[in-house]
């Protein structure tokens, strides 16, 4: 059996006084590309954020590499080998596109190079010298995928990274995440864009007010396309 | 009318230290369509829209509204003359309720708003109108919640209505359905095609099945400068487009978002 | 008849700033060191002193004495240091009708132009520094003179009454630069003073202002091409820079510690408590609490006007002054005193720093009838 | 020889003076733009932080016998360690609020500050003695300079372009940048962002006590000295644009120059000169003369 | 909360504005200090101006004395000087300190928040040097010995009493216009603006031209404060335009609760107080405690009193 990267029991979590996670249950193994579906606001989002203790606050357990988690500091989860791209993107204005890109501290090893990640994203080998917020909405979108790829983190998390992207680009993107995976990477992907996401994982979550509440394998999928329209309008 | 064009550019170029980002487009806007503006990542596209309502300078290049020149107009000038647009983040304000998100916008018309003698409640005869324009985005229900506590769907409706309250001759969308929920994506769609029915739009969008559903026109932009234009049919069989935006395996992408 | 059953004396002073050592807590002791020797009452009715901060600012000083006044019922006040918060106070005190004995103020505007009948001007004056210092330097030779200047109601009356003294003995003035009471950084003043190539710069200003002043002209070698005439210096101010700078200066003053046995002894008294020896205006501060309140006794009463009429009335003689009066402007005239700083080996012992150069009259130190401007003496 | 009717010495010296107030300006709208650009608070204690400087040197001098050097570098050590202090306890709390709070938070405490040597010190000035090494003056024809200032000018522009070089081209420096937009999401990287968070301001606090000691010999120590100066440094920083830390320093010391000039020419409005200055800037330029486009 | 709660509370609000009129209208008779009731009804003038700016438009003015300052020294000479009457002269100097607050107005809006803020201070202080230099004023000694003449020709102004009445009429005058200004058709723009300005401009509002408005009345009602106070106190001086007092100002709002109609009276009234109490007790303590009611209102209390009892009064509500 592959090693558990990550196990996540009874996350519940909180923005201020506002609860938005009832007790999440997942785990994924290494190796594995997890998505999370879900209608907007079902907490999928702010699942990827608890782990990284993002949160306001955050209870249960978030076992990294069979490391408890909760009660970590931020900086120290992600040491564990863990890279995010957030839903907002996070590119910093301050900064050009190659010092964003340059920005996450090595966290292991076999990291992509520069190189090989100019060679995917020509676009951002041109604005290279930009400030990072100058990028078009797709430009930033690649360029905050692309920048943790570097880092050698082996746990992705990939919070809709198709949005906003150019058809072509979102083709790549999904050939990357193909790529990725042969490599032995662990992801979790948020999609909003299911006919992006669904030849890419090999697991779905299904998750609904703050819980997962369905979770089926790549092979199940043609069997529960009708009860996923039910929950998602696909 | 004599000009059927509601909203022309005329070599509309704007490089940022030396990077064209829009370059000599001519963009014809036909009155009473919609008008999508695809391409690929980094194509000029919001640009292109922050040109047209001054939230940049174009370099060169004019622009003309209604057969008027507007090029040297403010923001605001160009919004009074009814060209409104919508941010690519939802944008309303968020501490008001539903009800006067609209009457905001609907205020304008009374020329009251520098009149800080008058008591507030002359703006309630506006109510009425703006709770027509909530009911046009399905959103009457809500009128009373302030914005904050709105879905996000519902709070581009509520953008959407904001808009409409502008009494629009041109509205600028920039990727309305970005970031939706399927569900979302088609209550947006068929508000669209309602709001257009007498008025202009002009539309960013990279959900080719929006645009393919709702758009008279599509223009393509690459690299700031317009690589083709016409309507789905035409656009997504030119072989230019496909290499540049739609991707090889468009067929099946065709409906990816 | 005392009002309020107790006889209340109240200083504003500087009790922080830059002046806070020429008067400040020094002078709230001087006074309770006369209220000592009364006894601490009168007839019974005892003497209570109020004290309180105005940082130099007329605003507070005028709102604390309303306020004095008005709620605290204050018999007599007297004025601190600071031309413009004298000037403030002395408004407040004529439209309440009470005593107000101005010690620590300079301004001559105090019995000239702004004259009233409930202020006596105590100490000094700047007709006097100016008739003083600037009479002695320009006899001296100091023909022509630049100005640096405080920027309020002191310097301004200081600058003008000296020009006046100068003129009237055949000097002249090029020119002058104001800084701000309280300056950080004299040095650019003094290169605008450089400038000007006069013989004499004139320092129009006080306490650390005086001290900071002298410092860098020394550190600018300005010293080398212009004499310094200190026109308002307090001995605090030679303890702080030292004989060495110092040397050789002429000043003048209303009082010297080290004057005769009685002085001397005064002042020791003085010492025990503050650790220094007192500045004029601390005596002064002293004489002015006394004198008051022996009219009160004298008079069983402190209603302003019977108070200040016996004083009138009366010769000043005590240890601040022998034989002084109060003029109808209300300038209490006595006799003051051009002194000269003593090189280092002639300093027998710590404090005693000057030479009594000259003894100047009253009559000839302070404005004459033919010059007021007050309506009171005419 | 005379310029436009002013002697040259007066025209030379007053620059040369006016550059050293520039130091001074550029020191502290450096530490105020680090600051402000690290943590998005604008640092109102700062001047406060110049003045503690100065009076730590002056304890340190007067009570301990040590040595202005010593004190150069001790000085800034302990303000430096205060501002981690006030990071840790108080600036903490705002970091996901308005920044009007920082500056409210920070005024606060510079009245704090201000009050307390104001209870111990008065608002007199304190003196404190040039060093030995910097006695004395050199004559450079057109004026005499006190070796000391000389010393000053040239401290703090190396000061200023170690900082600028360190913000500016180093990876720690990219992670200071970074940090200040979206602390979260670099710490998401990684990267301890607290413990940098902290040391930033406690190095900005450091800047401001080296300015502090820098100035103790040349000006009246009062507790007044620092809000006196601050407000003169947000302009300059507005002149500037809070932008780039190159141009906070090359505009404090242009606007220093500016001032020693205008006290040659019309002495009376050198003090308003470099507020006049803002308003055409923001006229013309609103972001500042190196602000970046909104 | 329904509309019920919102009655009970609008009655309990009434009643507690009657009660608090009452109370100032007999303040004379029952032992407080008018020249003390006065100057805090003239700061409160001047909070409930700032609040106009800082709570209802958004915008941190950092050098509100500037104008409080300009209207003083305005009154003082031409009541002084120019032998105005008083209802003249506050009239002029009022509207001396708006003209300021235009062109002041006119620079600063340019930029936003935090830099505003450090703009608007930078040009007070400019002003202030102003001040200092200019030959009217009278530098560091100030506008010395201003009478208050008599009003309108009829009614003498010398006695504190009557004085203060005339003091009290105004404020509660200026209480009501500044309710009327935020709850008017302007007001509701304002609001819009204060949210979300980029969404302001894209619906047709020329937001600075309104952020201008709200500025010079602002600066107009901080100069009535200061006009009214140079004639209760007779003096205009520096303090008047200082800096600190422009920190004051804020403090006074946050503490009373910025946003609120009655929290920066609240707010003038407890700092003129603290002050006035301790000035003679703690002596420099005075500015330290200030500064540390500041430090600790940032940190635990933004809402100030009026919000936090609003806030109280809303979740007590809720639990209902
Ligand atoms: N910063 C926040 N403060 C308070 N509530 C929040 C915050 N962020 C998210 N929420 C709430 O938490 C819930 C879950 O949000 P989350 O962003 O995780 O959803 P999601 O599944 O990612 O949806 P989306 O498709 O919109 O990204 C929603 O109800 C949302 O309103
Ligand atoms: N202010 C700016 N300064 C410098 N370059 C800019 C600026 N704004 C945009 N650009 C550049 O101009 C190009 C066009 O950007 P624009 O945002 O218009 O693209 P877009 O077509 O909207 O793309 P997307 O679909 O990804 O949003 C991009 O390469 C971008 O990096
Ligand atoms: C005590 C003095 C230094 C005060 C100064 N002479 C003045 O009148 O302002
Ligand atoms: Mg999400
Ligand atoms: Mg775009």
């Amino acid at each position: 059996m592959a090693k558990r990267f990550l196990e996540v029991k009874g996350l519940h979590g909180w923005y201020g006084e506002s609860h938005v996670l009832h007790g999440v249950d997942f785990h994924v193994d290494e190796g594995e590309v997890v998505t999370l579906l879900g209608r907007n606001g079902a907490g999928r989002t702010s699942t990827l954020r608890a782990i990284l203790g993002l949160i306001g606050s955050r209870k249960g357990s978030v076992q990294v590499l069979g490391q408890e988690t909760i009660g970590m500091a931020t900086h120290r989860i992600a040491r564990l080998g863990i890279g995010y791209c957030p839903e907002e993107r996070g590119i910093f204005s301050s900064l050009s596109a190659e010092e964003n890109l340059m920005l996450p501290p090595q966290l292991g090893e076999g990291g992509m190079s520069i190189d090989q990640i100019y060679a995917m994203f020509p676009n951002l080998k041109e604005r290279a010298s930009s400030q990072g917020t100058r990028l078009s909405g797709g430009e930033q979108q690649m360029l905050a995928v692309a920048r943790i790829l570097r880092t050698g983190a082996r746990l992705l998390l990939l919070d809709e990274i198709s949005e906003g992207l150019a058809p072509v680009i979102v083709q790549k993107l999904a050939e990357m995440v193909l790529a990725l995976r042969q490599q032995g990477y662990t992801i979790v992907m948020v999609e909003q864009n299911f006919r992006f996401a669904a030849p890419l994982a090999d697991r779905f979550l299904v998750m609904e007010h703050g819980q997962v509440i369905q979770q089926f394998t790549q092979a199940e999928l043609p069997s529960r396309l009708d009860s996923l329209h039910e929950y998602l309008g696909v | 009318m004599s000009n059927p064009y509601i909203l022309e550019t005329r070599a509309l170029t704007k490089e940022f230290k030396g990077f064209v980002a829009v370059s000599k487009v001519d963009l014809q806007v036909r009155r009473g369509s919609i008008h999508a503006l695809i391409g690929p990542n980094g194509a000029g596209k919001t640009t292109c829209f922050n040109l047209l309502t001054k939230f940049l300078t174009p370099t060169s290049g004019q622009i003309l509204f209604d057969g008027q020149d507007i090029t040297n107009e403010t923001s605001a000038h160009i919004a009074r003359r009814g060209v409104i647009r919508s941010f690519q983040i939802s944008s309303v304000f968020p501490h008001l309720t539903v009800l006067e998100n609209v009457r905001v916008a609907l205020q304008r018309t009374l020329n009251n708003s520098f009149q800080f003698w008058r008591s507030e409640k002359v703006l309630d005869q506006l109510n009425g109108q703006a709770m027509d324009l909530l009911r046009e985005v399905d959103l009457e229900k809500y009128a009373a919640l302030t914005a904050v506590e709105l879905s996000y769907g519902r709070k581009r409706a509520l953008e959407i209505a904001t808009t409409l309250a502008m009494n629009p001759t041109l509205m600028l969308l920039d990727e309305p359905t970005q970031g939706m929920g399927l569900e979302d994506v088609d209550r947006i769609r068929q508000l669209i095609k309602k709001v257009a029915a007498n008025r202009t739009v002009l539309m960013v969008e990279h959900n080719m099945s929006v645009v393919a559903s709702i758009a008279d026109t599509i223009t393509v932009l690459q690299r700031g400068a317009t690589l083709a234009e016409g309507s789905y049919e035409q656009v997504s069989k030119n072989p230019a487009v496909i290499e540049a935006y739609m991707g090889s395996a468009n067929v099946e992408l065709k409906g990816a978002h | 008849q005392i009002s309020g059953d107790v006889i209340k004396v109240g200083i504003i002073t500087d009790m922080s700033g830059l002046y806070s050592d020429i008067d400040g807590q020094g002078g709230v002791e001087a006074m309770r060191m006369a209220v000592a020797e009364l006894g601490g009452a009168i007839n019974g009715k005892k003497i209570e002193i109020l004290y309180a901060d105005h940082q130099n600012k007329a605003d507070v000083a005028a709102a604390k004495a309303r306020e004095w006044f008005d709620t605290q019922g204050v018999d007599m006040l007297i004025g601190g240091t600071t031309s413009s918060t004298g000037l403030a106070m002395s408004a407040i005190a004529r439209e309440k009708k009470k005593v107000f004995l101005a010690v620590g103020p300079a301004t001559s505007a105090l019995t000239n132009e702004q004259c009233s009948p409930y202020t006596v001007h105590w100490a000094y004056d700047t007709v006097a520094l100016a008739k003083g210092t600037g009479g002695a330097v320009v006899k001296g030779g100091g023909k022509s003179w630049y100005f640096l200047t405080a920027d309020y109601a002191f310097g301004t009356a200081l600058q003008n009454d000296t020009t006046a003294v100068i003129k009237a003995n055949g000097g002249t003035v090029v020119g002058s630069v104001r800084h701000p009471l309280s300056a950080s950084d004299f040095s650019s003043f003094l290169l605008q003073a450089q400038g000007s190539k006069a013989q004499i710069l004139g320092l129009a200003n006080a306490g650390g202002d005086t001290v900071n002043a002298i410092k860098a002209a020394n550190e600018f070698g300005i010293t080398k091409t212009m004499k310094l005439a200190g026109l308002l210096m307090f001995i605090n101010d030679i303890h702080a820079l030292g004989l060495k700078t110092t040397q050789g200066m002429y000043l003048t003053d209303s009082w010297y510690w080290n004057r005769d046995a009685e002085t001397r002894a005064w002042s020791r008294k003085f010492f025990e408590k503050m650790k220094r020896m007192p500045s004029s205006i601390q005596a002064a501060d002293y004489s002015v609490t006394l004198n008051y309140l022996l009219a009160v006794k004298a008079t069983g009463s402190d209603d302003a006007d019977k108070v200040l009429a016996h004083m009138r009335n009366t010769k000043v003689n005590d240890v601040f002054a022998k034989g002084g009066y109060i003029r109808p402007d209300g300038r209490m005239v006595h006799d003051m005193y051009l002194m000269q700083v003593k090189s280092p080996d002639k300093s027998t012992e710590p404090w005693d720093y000057y030479n009594v150069a000259q003894v100047i009259k009253g009559e000839d130190a302070f404005t004459t009838k033919a010059e007021s401007k007050c309506s009171l003496w005419k | 020889m005379e310029i436009f009717g002013i002697p040259l010495q007066a025209f030379l010296g007053q620059l040369l003076l006016g550059l050293v107030n520039g130091s001074f300006y550029a020191m502290l709208s450096l530490g105020l733009a680090v600051i402000f650009g690290l943590l998005g608070i604008v640092n109102f204690a700062h001047g406060a932080l110049y003045m503690i400087g100065a009076y730590v040197a002056f304890g340190l001098t007067e009570k301990l016998g040590i040595g202005f050097w010593g004190a150069l570098v001790i000085a800034p050590m302990v303000v430096g360690a205060l501002g981690v202090v006030i990071e840790r306890t108080l600036l903490k709390q705002l970091y996901n609020i308005d920044p009007i709070y920082g500056l409210l938070l920070t005024f606060g405490l510079a009245l704090i500050a201000e009050g307390i040597f104001r209870d111990q010190f008065g608002v007199s000035g304190q003196q404190y003695p040039v060093p030995d090494l910097l006695q004395g003056a050199t004559n450079l024809g057109f004026m005499v300079l006190p070796n000391y200032r000389g010393f000053v000018i040239f401290a703090s522009l190396a000061i200023c372009i170690a900082t600028w070089y360190l913000i500016e081209r180093t990876r720690l420096g990219s992670y200071l940048r970074a940090g200040t937009e979206n602390p979260k999401l670099v710490q998401a990287f990684g990267v301890n962002v607290p413990l940098m968070v902290m040391l930033t301001y406690g190095a900005g606090a450091g800047l401001a006590a080296i300015a502090g000691v820098l100035a103790a010999p040349v000006i009246q120590l009062t507790p007044l000295m620092g809000s006196n100066l601050i407000i003169i440094v947000f302009a300059v920083v507005v002149i500037g644009g809070m932008g780039s830390i190159m141009g906070s320093i090359l505009t404090g010391l242009v606007l220093g120059l500016v001032e020693g000039l205008t006290k040659v020419f019309y002495p009376e409005a050198s003090s308003i000169v470099v507020f006049v200055i803002m308003a055409i800037v923001l006229v013309i330029r609103p972001a500042g003369l190196f602000g970046k486009e909104r | 909360m329904s509309a019920l709660t919102d009655k009970r509370m609008q009655t309990q609000a009434r009643w507690a504005w009657a009660a608090v009129l009452a109370v100032l209208l007999a303040a004379p008779f029952i032992g407080l200090y008018p020249v003390f009731m006065m100057k805090a009804l003239c700061f409160a003038i001047f909070a409930v101006a700032f609040n106009l700016l800082l709570g209802f438009t958004g915008l941190l003015s950092f050098g509100h004395a500037a104008y409080l300052g300009a209207a003083a020294y305005f009154t003082g000479w031409l009541v002084k000087e120019a032998g105005f009457s008083p209802e003249l002269g506050v009239l002029v100097g009022t509207l001396g300190a708006g003209l300021i607050g235009l062109v002041v107005g006119l620079i600063a809006i340019r930029r936003q928040g935090i830099y505003f803020a450090m703009i608007t201070l930078a040009m007070a202080q400019m002003v202030y040097f102003v001040w200092l230099q200019a030959p009217f004023t009278g530098g560091e000694d100030g506008l010395q010995g201003v009478a208050r003449g008599t009003l309108f020709g009829v009614l003498p102004l010398a006695s504190d009493t009557t004085m203060y009445y005339v003091v009290l009429a105004i404020f509660v005058a200026v209480f009501l216009a500044v309710i009327r200004i935020v709850h008017s058709p302007y007001g509701q723009v304002l609001k819009a603006i204060r949210e979300n300005e980029p969404r302001a401009i894209s619906l047709g509002y020329d937001v600075d031209k309104y952020k201008l408005l709200a500025f010079v009345l602002s600066t107009t009602i901080a100069g009535l404060a200061g006009s009214l106070k140079t004639l209760v106190l007779g003096f205009a001086t520096l303090s008047d335009a200082h800096w600190s007092l422009s920190g004051e100002v804020v403090l006074m709002t946050l503490l009373g609760g910025m946003g609120t109609f009655a929290g920066p009276v609240i707010g003038a009234f407890t700092i003129i107080g603290l002050q006035n109490y301790l000035a003679d007790r703690v002596g420099s303590w005075v500015t330290v405690i200030i500064g540390a009611i500041f430090v600790l209102c940032v940190l635990g209390f933004r809402r100030g009193f009026v919000g936090e009892l609003l806030a109280w009064q809303k979740r007590r509500q809720r639990s209902d």
